[in-house]
């Protein structure tokens, strides 16, 4: 059986349908876990005080809202190619988490930057690109809505991340031209390992693996409330007219 | 429909407007000196229809074919520039076509008058003229006419009568809606009403989601 | 094509709007500003460089629902997209049309406005050279931007929505090239970015442009 | 069992507070609307299951 | 009138459009400036609360079109002339709803684009009440402009022309206040000229507003 | 129309269209229970009559008389809010009018089933259903109706008949302008095509500038 027949709506829903406990449960014990441990349970960094806690929420969201909008790009030229709807509808219904993912990153980024770097907010090129990413959220998700016919808005949807994120990668890289960064470097590689101390390490792992789970538990929930939206309104459509 | 080749034709048709399918299984030929009427109340999809044939939106099932760009399509609306003068107006199609010159189609239409007034300046009916002149400087061979003759007065429209019948007479085809008599004696009628898009529960074919869970998603 | 891109130009020198009011928008951004921020001239020609990059991308910004709304209103786009001439030939001679348009009389005007904010004498030619270079990328982004929204009921503020993070970059080596010219750094890197970007955007974009168009008229 | 959090006890406090209460929001929101359109199309369907 | 009013709130909420664009323009621009001006935390302090009243001045400008060209397009504004509530009164609701759906959101969340812009700590208080105070004149003065372009053809960028220089003033004032209260100054004289400008004109322009109208659907 | 007072009257009214004369010399009145069917061809100045009557704009000459706030005028446009429920417009205008429930509108165009369908989601005759039950909630008496039967079909075009007829009964007047017959049997017919306004070589009156000026001006 090929991965496409996961395309089918009718066979998507009974998967998912059997999927989407589990998961949620996983997804509610492993965030749970990585936050409790990481929370109550880790000692306090000698440079950083406490504030080194905010590191298993910013580190995720951060991590997770980049990733939503990959996803969304792969699902996105899906749609464009072979013309699945739960693919196109995966991807709208993904845009919010990646939304609010982005908001907590920034939220948290902001509260951890006060203390350490002495303010809120600094137009450093990590920083700068990751507010444009949080614009082409909203400008996604308001494309959605703004438009009545839904394959028209699947189509123009997908156009849109494509093109948006050719300039968002570009505005990560283009703004390292433009100064200098006070953020943070990529501390999780594996080869920068000891940047990040074991104690703080393992919880932030929980905690990342919870995340990912929580994206998937919620976006098999939203695909399935879209599929089913959709639904409604084919139905409505067609009772309209007879 | 014997012998010669066809200018255009459909093979079992459905399309759908809206994500909703209004019309299927719509099939007919046309070879040059054909003149078809499209006819059906309001709604049943005549626009839709005619969007699909001129390629501006694509079928939900079966095929259209026809030789690459020789449909030329007429809307509801005019595509006229208000600001720009008719012979502007006219000049500006004829160029995108790469067609000669205007003047049969002044002419034809009886605006030869009226070429240096502005667009805004027009009457309805006028304006409805410059929009059928510009069918002329097309040099396509197949038109597609949705509801050519409203707000036309009597006179034009007899005009208009005569300017399909040189465009069949020269080896032109011909598909136009519209709900009034035109006055074209061998012109065949197609009634879409029997082609009205049925629910799946009916029979009907299922749109976007297709397959055996069709009853589910529609 | 050309017939194309003289019909645009003539239109937006006929209608009075084209020219006139993005203009004028540059001019009154250029003007509110030292309210805004009071009047000292040190603080003002800190400054001026990057305002005037802003309001020139924010003129750009509120000219560009007029690329394809009135095309789209009135049944042009229609029957531009049945014409001989491919989708992505006329995005880009909309592109075209928009900054010849909008962009160069910006750029044109841009040192007059310079002199209001105090733009320190060194500052005029990079100012002058970053627009020359950067504004035909915000027309074609733009030209982006509005094919994505054409359709939509009142798109304008949903265009300005999804248009300014993509202006994001251009803007960013824009308002550098000037600022740091002004300065009397080195700023190659900035510019050769920025001549980049641009000749990415027109390349690429009038294809991303076509199939948005292609969807919207469906 | 709260552990001390020194003189940031503000600034990580509001962060948690602030990232869970969007959590929260977004759970309750896609569970809501689930609920809404399960709902509404269980209605639809039974409607037109009379109607055909 | 509560009955307008209301169903004006609703509208703008469930067109999707009338809350959340208003603010994302503001926020763009607030993003864009330090592009511009570059990310120098000392420039940027100094404008801060100046830049932020021109980009709430602009987010209020281009939301204004949306006031009557709807109720204008689909023929409610007709039915509201003839309605036995005072046109005065159409045009004084129609001002609150926009200042609610656009006003009173940009005072709020100024505070928020401050911290970007590094507004110093002294200026945030003095930046809110002046927006406070400042915003409903701004949509006072902007259903003015909206009312004398009703019915004018692609009338936003016009409008914004009109409207701009009555914009003056207020912004003046406006910035001032917030101005010398982040520099620790006493504003008493700004915050009352504000004041008195604010009162003025939520007082006197809803006539002139109806006025407007009235000459226009003629 | 003796015995009972008028409740509308026009005594040699002339009215303009965009600076011209279209008719001249129209005179009626209208009392309890009257019906006035307006006819003419298109362009003869129906809409241009009945928005005078409505009070929309200022007639050229002559005196449009009736108690102030009877008339109920419906256009071409429905004034509909499409994202509000066809129960939500409704309740919206009865609360404008200050009558109290919309029931017996709903009921009185078969909106009931409707009443909480978006009016975007309706069909074009259902709309046009929901632009008339609007009549029914404003409880004025006479009724200024433009083209009220268009998209109709039969049976809607019976219930409206119906609906005049009660109004009527109840005391009501109305003055209706189409192009189709409404069979309302008891109505008197009024040919617009007698008034027609003259230019002022063929001896009719002049516009803006009356008397000795007029010639000069034309
Ligand atoms: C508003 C401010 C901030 C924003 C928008 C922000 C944004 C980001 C982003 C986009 C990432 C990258 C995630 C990825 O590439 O997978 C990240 C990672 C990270 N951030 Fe922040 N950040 C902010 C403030 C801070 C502060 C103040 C600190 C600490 C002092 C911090 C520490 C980190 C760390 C340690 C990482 C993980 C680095 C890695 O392994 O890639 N961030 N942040
Ligand atoms: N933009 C749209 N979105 C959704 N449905 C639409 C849209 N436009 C039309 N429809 C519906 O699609 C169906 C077909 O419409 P179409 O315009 O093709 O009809 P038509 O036969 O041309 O009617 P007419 O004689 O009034 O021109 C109608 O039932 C209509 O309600
Ligand atoms: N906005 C306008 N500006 C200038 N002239 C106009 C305008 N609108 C209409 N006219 C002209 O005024 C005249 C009267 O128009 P009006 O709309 O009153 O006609 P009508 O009898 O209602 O026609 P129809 O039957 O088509 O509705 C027409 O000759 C028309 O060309
Ligand atoms: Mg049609
Ligand atoms: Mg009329």
């Amino acid at each position: 059986m090929s991965i496409w027949e996961y395309a089918n709506p009718k066979r998507f829903m009974q998967t998912s349908g059997a999927l989407l406990p589990w998961v949620s449960i996983a997804a509610v014990i492993l965030t749970v876990a990585g936050l409790v441990w990481g929370f109550f349970f880790t000692p306090d960094d000698y440079r950083q005080g406490s504030t080194v806690k905010i590191i298993y929420l910013h580190v995720p969201s951060a991590m997770m809202a980049i990733n939503i909008w990959i996803m969304m790009l792969v699902t996105s030229i899906i749609w464009l190619v072979r013309r699945h709807h739960v693919s196109a509808l995966a991807a709208k219904a993904a845009a919010p988490i990646g939304l609010t993912m982005t908001l907590i990153a920034l939220v948290t980024g902001a509260f951890w930057g006060q203390p350490m770097w002495g303010t809120w907010w600094a137009w450093d090129p990590r920083l700068t690109a990751f507010l444009i990413l949080f614009l082409f959220y909203l400008g996604y998700i308001a494309l959605w809505e703004a438009i009545e016919s839904p394959d028209g808005a699947a189509d123009l949807t997908s156009i849109l991340c494509i093109v948006g994120s050719v300039f968002a990668l570009l505005s990560r890289y283009a703004v390292l031209f433009w100064n200098q960064g006070l953020h943070q470097g990529a501390s999780l590689s594996m080869d920068k390992r000891e940047h990040v101390a074991d104690v703080f390490w393992l919880p932030l792992l929980v905690s990342i693996a919870g995340f990912v789970l929580g994206f998937v538990a919620l976006m098999l929930l939203r695909t399935r409330t879209e599929i089913r939206s959709r639904r409604l309104r084919a139905l409505e459509a067609r009772e309209r007219m007879s | 429909m014997t012998g010669k080749p066809d200018l255009l034709s459909l093979n079992a048709l459905a399309v759908a407007r809206g994500g909703v399918p209004v019309l299927e299984g719509v099939s007919f030929n046309l070879s040059a000196g054909d003149l078809l009427i499209l006819r059906g109340p309001n709604g049943i999809g005549k626009t839709t229809l005619l969007r699909t044939i001129a390629g501006l939106q694509a079928p939900l099932a079966g095929r259209v074919s026809c030789v690459p760009e020789a449909i030329a399509y007429a809307a509801h609306a005019d595509g006229l520039k208000s600001t720009l003068t008719v012979a502007e107006n006219l000049r500006f199609w004829a160029a995108i076509h790469g067609t000669a010159g205007i003047d049969a189609a002044l002419e034809g239409m009886n605006l030869t008058a009226l070429a240096g007034r502005m667009a805004a300046n027009l009457s309805a009916g006028q304006k409805r003229r410059l929009g059928l002149a510009r069918l002329l400087v097309t040099g396509r061979p197949v038109w597609a006419l949705d509801e050519p003759t409203v707000s036309l007065d009597r006179a034009s429209v007899a005009l208009f009568g005569r300017a399909v019948a040189a465009h069949l007479a020269q080896g032109g085809a011909a598909v136009i809606a519209t709900h009034v008599d035109l006055g074209l004696d061998d012109a065949q009628v197609l009634d879409l009403a029997p082609f009205r898009a049925f629910s799946p529960a009916e029979g009907g074919r299922s749109t976007a989601f297709e397959g055996d869970f069709g009853g589910a998603f529609l | 094509m050309i017939a194309l891109l003289l019909r645009d130009l003539r239109l937006s020198v006929r209608s009075g709007g084209g020219f006139g009011l993005g203009l004028a928008f540059f001019l009154l951004v250029a003007t509110l500003v030292p309210f805004g921020v009071g009047a000292e001239a040190a603080v003002l020609s800190r400054i001026a460089s990057g305002i005037l990059w802003v309001g020139a991308l924010l003129a750009c910004l509120l000219s560009l629902d007029r690329i394809f709304a009135l095309d789209h209103e009135d049944g042009s786009l229609d029957l531009l997209a049945t014409a001989p001439i491919p989708l992505e030939g006329v995005a880009a001679v909309k592109a075209a049309a928009h900054w010849i348009v909008t962009g160069l009389p910006l750029t044109l005007i841009a040192p007059v406005l310079g002199v209001l904010l105090s733009l320190p004498g060194a500052g005029y030619a990079p100012l002058v050279l970053s627009l020359l270079l950067g504004t035909p990328a915000l027309s074609a982004i733009g030209t982006f931007g509005a094919a994505l929204t054409v359709g939509v009921r009142r798109g304008g503020l949903l265009m300005s929505l999804l248009v300014l993070p993509l202006y994001v970059p251009t803007l960013i080596f824009g308002a550098e090239v000037a600022r740091r010219g002004a300065a009397g750094l080195d700023n190659s890197t900035a510019l050769l970015m920025l001549g980049g970007i641009t000749a990415g955007t027109m390349a690429l974009l009038p294809f991303a442009s076509a199939a948005a168009i292609r969807a919207g008229l469906r | 069992m709260m552990p001390e959090l020194g003189k940031y006890a503000a600034t990580v406090l509001s962060a948690y507070g602030i990232s869970l209460v969007l959590l929260a929001g977004l759970i309750a929101f896609s569970l809501w609307r689930s609920v809404r359109v399960r709902r509404a199309l269980a209605e639809q369907e039974a409607r037109m299951q009379r109607h055909d």
